[in-house]
């Protein structure tokens, strides 16, 4: 398919401005909606990098990866937010101007890296490598720089998003048991965090996790 | 054993009495009395051992003990200690450790009659006595050391064999660093002054006398016989030093009497001379007398 | 051998079965204390055959565990160094179930303790393979720290115990690597193929006797690793602390002498370092001791003491090899192992004794007793031989090695070589100043305790002990006479171990005990003649006083009349001119408050006699430690985005380097 | 039974018990968690057996795989389950606030036989991307057991553990793709099948073999607690009740440490060197340090179980990094930990419940109070710790061995360093609780459940010390040769 490398290029360009937009972001709404278009842009990775024609499996996974990132996680963390009654301000532990500086650190950063690997990936994109650490580093930096649980859930997934597309693009066929068990493992994870989450804002008044500093030594 | 043998030791048990009256009336001479007669320290031990005896009401047995063990060491002790290179009446490798193992029983001995009376100054007296010893006796052994480094003998019948022969020719030096750690050790074995008063009066001053003040009747007699014998066996040591060197057996015995009576003579001398040393200072005095030892011994080894 | 076995397992056995019915604590009593005496004695039958016979015998089984083997044997170093073991653990058990009588029920456990520590012993001493004589050795670390803690409820007693277990691992830890280094080297973990790898090889023979004298020299007791010796003989029951005194720590010596064997030619260095080390332990030992008012503090003191002295020995005899003077072998070691028995012998007599004591007067704390030779004779009689022996007064056992030792230290002053007339010198000066500050020590002891009049109430109404407690003094002190007349046979009887210790040809070595056991039959003559005369002084002054007559009446007061007991010297000032004098070496720490004026208000004084290389060197360097460590506290501060990051960064840094 | 159907049996009667529990009463779901655990346990051994005889096991075209290593984890597994198990019972009977109500016992059923089925699927699999799913459901499952009882503290514990878990986790996955990706050629729909991948035949690119490890042993190190990574364990161990601390510290790290050497050999014949070996010992060798000196100045009893996790889970680390011996050590050192950890837990936590802390300025005069688990206490730590004639003390000398054969000797000296500092100060931690009186808690005594698992452990720490059966030193140097090669 000739498309491809231009389509890729899209979802790469489009994926990043989500990812700035995450970092620069000071309300929680708004980070998880942009965390769902994320969702459903990466999952058309696969459908995409397919060289050899789709498969019904190929799309099945995508559908059933748009299906949960782009719909139901959202969905979840959302409801979380107005049960939990969060603050709707982030937080953050790192000013916004300053997680911007740091996507950009982190952009230059993943393209070396992309570079050094691509060659032992000779037939993964090299576009989607590049977004794929860029992701691992944004969702890390999400997790350690935002004081509110709910972010860091956010950045977990957008970790999440970056496995997805690496194992997308590099290793072409894994088994399906392999595909569904990641995704369950996704699922219930969003789900147990959820709880937990809900747990903690109910116990603490609020999901601060700077206050869960009591355990110590 | 020959005649000579048998001779120091009676000579010891006869005149060992002698020695004190001999230094006490020297004492005196110096100090413009009279002083009592020679013989008095004879009368004093008989009449003792004629008298009945006091004991402290906490006392047992060990306080009778003491002096009978102590005495009984020394008449040992005057076996094995040669007079005058004539050899001892007993002479075998190492007979300077029984020596200085006797002499430290018989003090084990008198220490614990002394703690016996469960009095306050008898315990005074033995810690002192302790004290001191603790650092004497290995002056005592350094001294021998040196003896026996000089003359390649581990008993004391060659030891002073060949000292009275050989010993001078080569390493007078040591061996007159050696006779001056043994006078000192003469000193305070038998805690004459500078280190100890024996006619002073005043309890809180004494190391020997105020150990053995609850003693009384023959075991008084005891000791004090017993204190004479040791004045006595150390001193022998000391004169035995002396160069007699190639005179027939009978005269150097003679002469080492004769060195015995100016042996009394001296320490009446030093006696009257010096001041009691303060008892913190005495345990300097021993040392002192350790290292004079050790100095000789290191002069033998450069 | 199959005795050794089967004493080893009836000592085992009895003690699970006390353990198993300890409800029924008079049973289990029964059951420790049978099964301890019955399994010593086999064990002594055992060790005695091969004394006799002088051959050994030797067993091995296969052990399926990695690394090691079953492989002991009895030879005659290992059969001698049973004799201590097997001896005082019969004689603590026929004394500790008496002492035992009236303690809190659960006390029978503590037989197991005592049977299994017994058994550790006697495996440690004939293993023949690393991994089994380390399996051992700490079985025998670990079941005196029961018996350490036995009375666990005092905090003093916990932190013995604790002190006692940390600085035995410490010691251990060096074992381990010297049995896994060599077992690495030789290719296997039996001590048959060290000696191959040692022989060439003196870096690593330096390396090992390195390893070796620290490592048995912390069981031992030797300065400064003897910090745990005054902390643990205290705190446990007596029996069990005449048992560790009496045999534990000269397991140590026995592993160090093992070692020496297998090490081949020693370095003169080696000796030079044994001898430094027991000349210090020895008068370091003995003047702590002089600091204590703990009755058995201060004789756990004089087992440093007496370990000392038994390194100054083996010093000796390997500056012996080194140089080649066979003569100084023979009377180093004869003196070393000899004092080995001896001072079991003594000590174990002098713990049981201080055991009577507290079980009497309810104290150990000099201050607190006196006058009580009259209230227990036999005990006290008992304590006295004790005291004699181990000052080293004749004709007592102590005297026998210390007349070996000096008498070595002459042997090498008449060498022509320098060096080992430094030696000798050295033998002499520790060996005059520790019998003469340890006989001052005894003074005090015996004094303070026996002699005078109760200072308490409970000194006041002290009894004398049972008959077991009794009969087992009575046959320790009647050991100590016996040694000390049969000396000259004694010092013959060496010649067969001296040469399994030394490796020289046993006629050598009888050739230089034999001048020695010569001059020792003289010198017991000559205390025949001693007693003779005693004897007869006694009886003429016994003579003259049944005319004379005896009163009694108060001792002399200095005109004051009525003395109370709290007059008497107590142990600290009968201590106090030597403490002072060597103030520099105990660091005692004193408080004193001097009466003023010609009418003084209360005064008095307080001495603390805790061991100055714990309070001075370890105390502090642990709590050195504990400061650092506790800065790491910073990097567990509990905030969860760090900790994520640490995450992140540990992966970078690795990324970073891998890709380097 | 035919290997292939244990396989299948282990997985299936683990998930049916769970699924069981959703359903079942209170009392019944403590009862079937001990049955589930002991069949777990019989199945495992028989496989083990299999195993031994007739040389490795697959079943479903592959999927699982078992060969002597893994064979061996699964019979840890399932001891140290019922062992936790038999104490669960035990502990939540126990009234207060520790006791379960219905919904948290069946919660605590399931999650806890969710748990054991995940680690079963974690150690059969030969597909590392399934290995991958069993061990992130582990780390969701255990979550809620932390937080059985929620409060701040348990609460706090427990997302400590999800979220450093889960990120852990991700970056194993990375280190999964990219030792698939680096099968030179392609191994096409069998890429991620560890049996292939160990091939001999199978060539790797080294650059991304090395990245891959350095992924996977951050991931899962940080599961497994390997310090600097471990920030989480302390904080979760301490809040958990009791059994499921136990049962994490008993094999929730071994699991972590199983999936970092399935890689290990992939990596020592992809790269042809010691990367790998040198990093487990660096781990291992910092997670002792560390752990030790956190031990110097603990408080918590719980927390510093914890830390004396890190410290011998570095322990194994660095035996897999010191070759055949060290990988042996590392073994026997795995079940003797797994024992000797749980029953630690298990006085520790009866102990916590009576006196309602974990402080050990609290807890004091264990023998006193309860001689069960007083001398359980007494010998957990004193076998933690090394002192012989536990077995703890045989698996450190044959890791000394395995040092000084390798002539490690600086990590020899930092090791022995280490456990010394730990003995010391364990041990004073250790008269603290144990001696004295008990101070604020009555004596009491517990049944038969609680003697049998005391007396089963305690039983085995000292069989394994004392005379260590020549079948089970052939099986543990067929596991060793499993992933370390031979010895």
């Amino acid at each position: 398919m000739s498309a491809m490398p231009a389509l890729l290029a899209v979802i790469h360009s489009v994926g990043l401005l989500t990812c700035f937009a995450l970092l620069g972001t000071s309300r929680i709404g708004a980070c998880i909606r942009f965390l769902s278009i994320q969702g459903i842009l990466f999952s058309l990775v696969p459908v995409i990098a397919h060289d050899d024609g789709l498969t019904l499996r190929v799309l099945l996974l995508a559908g059933a990866n748009i299906g949960l990132k782009g719909v139901i996680f959202p969905a979840v963390l959302l409801h979380l937010r107005t049960r939990a009654g969060f603050h709707r301000e982030v937080e953050p532990f790192v000013g916004f101007v300053a997680s911007i500086l740091f996507g950009v650190v982190a952009l230059i950063v993943s393209l070396t890296l992309a570079r050094e690997l691509h060659p032992a990936l000779s037939h993964a994109p090299f576009v989607m490598l590049q977004a794929a650490i860029f992701l691992v580093a944004i969702g890390l930096f999400l997790i350690v720089s935002r004081r509110n649980a709910l972010i860091q859930i956010v950045g977990y997934l957008v970790i999440e998003n970056g496995i997805f597309v690496l194992g997308a693009i590099t290793v072409v066929e894994t088994p399906l048991l392999v595909e569904l068990g990641i995704l369950l493992d996704a699922f219930v994870a969003v789900f147990v965090m959820g709880i937990a989450v809900f747990h903690i804002s109910r116990e603490f008044g609020m999901a601060d996790v700077d206050r869960l500093n009591t355990l110590r030594g | 054993m020959s005649l000579p043998h048998l001779f120091a030791p009676v000579a010891a048990l006869l005149l060992a009495p002698l020695f004190v009256g001999l230094i006490n009336r020297t004492k005196a001479f110096v100090a413009g009395r009279r002083g009592p007669p020679l013989a008095q320290p004879y009368r004093d031990v008989w009449k003792l051992l004629r008298r009945g005896a006091v004991y402290g009401e906490v006392t047992t047995p060990l306080v009778r003990l003491g002096p009978v063990l102590n005495l009984a060491t020394l008449l040992v002790a005057l076996l094995i200690v040669p007079f005058a290179g004539a050899g001892a009446a007993v002479s075998f490798t190492g007979d300077l450790i029984v020596l200085v193992g006797l002499f430290a029983l018989g003090r084990f001995a008198t220490v614990l009659a002394a703690l016996d009376t469960g009095s306050s100054f008898e315990g005074m007296g033995a810690s002192r006595e302790v004290h001191f010893a603790a650092l004497a006796e290995p002056a005592l052994l350094i001294a021998l050391a040196t003896l026996a480094r000089i003359t390649g003998a581990t008993d004391l019948g060659s030891i002073y064999g060949a000292v009275a022969t050989a010993g001078w020719a080569h390493d007078a030096a040591a061996l007159a660093l050696v006779g001056v750690s043994f006078l000192v050790l003469e000193l305070v074995e038998n805690s004459r002054i500078p280190v100890d008063d024996p006619t002073t009066h005043l309890e809180l001053t004494m190391i020997h006398e105020v150990m053995v003040l609850d003693h009384s009747g023959p075991d008084l007699g005891f000791i004090q016989y017993g204190a004479a014998l040791k004045l006595w066996v150390i001193g022998a040591l000391l004169i035995g030093l002396a160069p007699l060197h190639g005179v027939g057996v009978w005269f150097a015995l003679s002469l080492a009497l004769l060195g015995m009576a100016w042996l009394a003579v001296a320490i009446g001398m030093i006696e009257s001379a010096m001041a009691r040393y303060r008892l913190v200072t005495v345990p300097q005095f021993i040392v002192g007398a350790a290292t004079l030892s050790a100095v000789a011994f290191m002069v033998l080894l450069v | 051998m199959t005795a050794l076995l089967l004493s080893l397992t009836v000592l085992s056995l009895g003690g699970v079965a006390a353990l198993v019915c300890v409800a029924r604590a008079a049973l289990a009593h029964f059951l420790g204390q049978a099964a301890a005496i019955v399994g010593s004695l086999l064990g002594l039958e055992a060790a005695i055959s091969v004394l006799l016979a002088g051959r050994p015998y030797s067993i091995s089984w296969n052990w399926p565990m990695p690394g090691g083997g079953l492989h002991v044997e009895i030879d005659v170093l290992s059969a001698f160094f049973l004799l201590p073991v097997f001896g005082v653990s019969a004689l603590t058990a026929l004394y500790g179930r008496s002492y035992l009588a009236n303690a809190e029920p659960g006390a029978a456990s503590s037989w197991l303790h005592l049977n299994l520590l017994t058994a550790a012993m006697a495996l440690v001493v004939v293993a023949r393979d690393g991994l089994l004589f380390l399996l051992a050795w700490e079985i025998m670390a670990l079941a005196p720290f029961f018996l350490v803690i036995f009375d666990d409820r005092r905090e003093s007693t916990r932190h013995a115990a604790w002190i006692y277990l940390a600085a035995t691992h410490l010691g251990t830890t060096f074992l381990l690597v010297m049995f896994v280094l060599l077992a690495n080297l030789a290719g296997t973990s039996d001590f048959g193929g060290y000696s191959a790898v040692l022989r060439g090889n003196s870096a690593l023979g330096s390396a090992v006797f390195v390893l070796a004298l620290i490592g048995f020299g912390s069981k031992a007791g030797i300065v400064p690793a003897h910090v745990w010796l005054p902390e643990a003989h205290p705190a446990a029951p007596s029996h069990a602390s005449a048992l560790m005194s009496g045999a534990m720590i000269k397991v140590g010596i026995y592993g160090l002498v093992r070692m020496l064997t297998l090490l081949g030619m020693p370095r003169p260095w080696w000796g030079w370092a044994l001898l430094a080390a027991g000349a210090t332990s020895g008068v370091l030992g003995v003047l702590y001791a002089l600091a204590q008012h703990d009755l058995k503090r201060l004789l756990a003191y004089h087992s440093v003491e007496n370990i000392g002295i038994i390194l100054i020995g083996i010093g000796i005899g390997v500056l012996g090899l080194a140089y080649g003077h066979p003569a100084l072998v023979a009377l180093g070691f004869a003196a070393g192992l000899l004092h080995v028995v001896n001072h079991s012998i003594f000590k174990g007599l002098l713990f049981l004794g201080a055991g009577s004591v507290q079980h009497a007067a309810h104290t150990v704390e000099l201050e607190e007793l006196g006058g009580l030779l009259r209230r227990m004779p036999w005990t006290g009689a008992c304590f006295l031989i004790g005291s004699a022996a181990i000052v080293g007064l004749p004709p007592l056992n102590g005297f026998i090695s210390e007349f070996l030792l000096i008498y070595s230290g002459y042997a090498g002053l008449l060498l022509p070589a320098t060096v080992i007339a430094a030696a000798g010198l050295v033998t002499l000066v520790a060996m005059g100043l520790i019998s003469g500050l340890a006989a001052a020590c005894f003074a005090k002891a015996f004094g303070t305790v026996f002699l005078g009049a109760p200072r308490s109430g409970e000194a006041e109404h002290a009894h004398e002990s049972a008959p077991p407690m009794l009969g087992s003094m009575v046959l320790l002190a009647v050991l100590c006479i016996a040694i000390g007349l049969a000396g000259p046979f004694v010092v013959r009887g060496l010649t067969g171990v001296v040469a399994a210790a030394s490796g020289l040809p046993s006629t050598e070595i009888g050739a230089a005990l034999d001048p020695a056991s010569g001059s020792l039959a003289i010198a017991t003559a000559l205390f025949a003649v001693l007693v003779v005369l005693s004897a007869l002084l006694w009886m003429m002054r016994g003579w003259r006083l049944a005319r004379a007559g005896v009163r009694r009446a108060p001792v002399w007061g200095c005109g004051f009349r009525r003395p109370t007991v709290r007059m008497q010297y107590t142990a600290s000032s009968f201590a106090q001119p030597l403490v002072t004098q060597f103030r520099l070496l105990i660091a005692n720490r004193e408080a004193v408050v001097a009466p003023e004026g010609y009418f003084p208000a209360a005064a008095s004084y307080a001495s603390d006699s805790g061991d100055p290389f714990l309070r001075l060197l370890f105390v502090p360097t642990f709590r050195w430690f504990r400061g650092v460590a506790s800065r790491l506290n910073v990097i567990q501060h509990g905030h969860i985005h760090i900790y994520v990051l640490y995450v992140a960064a540990t992966l970078i840094a690795l990324l970073a380097w891998a890709s380097l | 039974m035919a290997p292939g159907y244990a396989i299948d049996a282990l997985l299936f009667v683990a998930v049916v018990g769970a699924l069981a529990c959703l359903v079942a009463q209170p009392r019944p779901v403590l009862a079937m968690a001990i049955a589930v655990s002991a069949v777990e346990l019989g199945l495992a051994a028989s496989l083990w057996v299999a195993v031994l005889a007739k040389g490795p096991a697959t079943a479903e075209d592959e999927l699982f795989f078992v060969d002597a290593f893994s064979a061996f984890h699964l019979v840890v597994l399932g001891l140290v389950f019922l062992l936790c198990s038999l104490f669960a019972r035990i502990y939540f009977a126990d009234d207060g606030e520790h006791g379960l109500t219905k919904s948290a016992a069946r919660r605590f059923g399931a999650l806890w036989l969710g748990s054991l089925a995940a680690m079963v699927l974690v150690l059969v699999s030969n597909n590392l991307g399934v290995m991958w799913v069993g061990m992130e459901a582990t780390t969701l499952l255990t979550a809620f057991l932390i937080s059985l009882h929620p409060n701040r503290l348990s609460l706090e514990a427990m997302w400590k553990y999800l979220l450093i878990c889960s990120v852990g986790i991700a970056f194993a996955f990375i280190g999964t793709i990219f030792a698939a990706a680096s099968v030179q050629g392609g191994l096409g729909a069998d890429a991620l099948l560890w049996t292939r991948l160990a091939a001999p035949e199978t060539q790797f690119d080294p650059t991304l073999m090395t990245f891959a490890f350095v992924f996977v042993l951050v991931g899962y190190g940080t599961k497994a607690g390997l310090a600097p990574i471990h920030s989480w364990l302390p904080d979760a161990h301490s809040q958990a009740p009791a059994p499921v601390s136990a049962m994490f510290s008993g094999f929730l790290l071994n699991t972590a440490l199983y999936c970092i050497l399935r890689y290990v050999p992939l990596v020592r014949h992809a790269l042809g060197n010691g990367f790998a070996d040198h990093l487990l010992v660096f781990f291992g060798t910092l997670s002792i340090l560390v752990a030790a000196g956190f031990i110097v100045f603990q408080r918590d009893a719980k927390r510093l179980l914890a830390y004396h996790s890190v410290e011998h889970l570095g322990i194994i680390a660095l035996g897999y990094g010191l070759g055949p011996l060290g990988t042996f050590a590392a073994l026997f050192h795995t079940l003797n930990h797994s024992i000797c950890k749980a029953l630690a837990f298990f006085a520790v936590g009866r102990l916590g419940q009576r006196f309602g802390s974990h402080d050990m300025h609290v807890l004091s005069g264990a023998v006193r109070l309860t001689p069960l688990w007083g001398f359980a206490l007494l010998v957990s730590i004193l076998a933690l710790i090394g002192v012989a004639p536990f077995s703890i003390f045989m698996s450190e000398y044959q890791l000394l061995r395995a040092a000084v054969g390798a002539g490690a000797w600086l990590v020899l000296t930092l090791f022995l360093f280490a456990s010394s500092v730990v003995f010391i100060s364990a041990l004073r931690h250790l008269i603290d609780m144990s001696f004295g009186d008990p101070k604020g808690a009555l004596p009491f005594r517990d049944g038969t459940g609680a003697i049998a698992a005391v007396a089963v452990s305690t039983g085995l720490l000292l069989l394994l010390g004392l005379w260590m059966p020549s079948w089970f030193v052939v099986a543990l140097g067929r596991a060793a040769a499993a992933v370390g090669g031979r010895l």
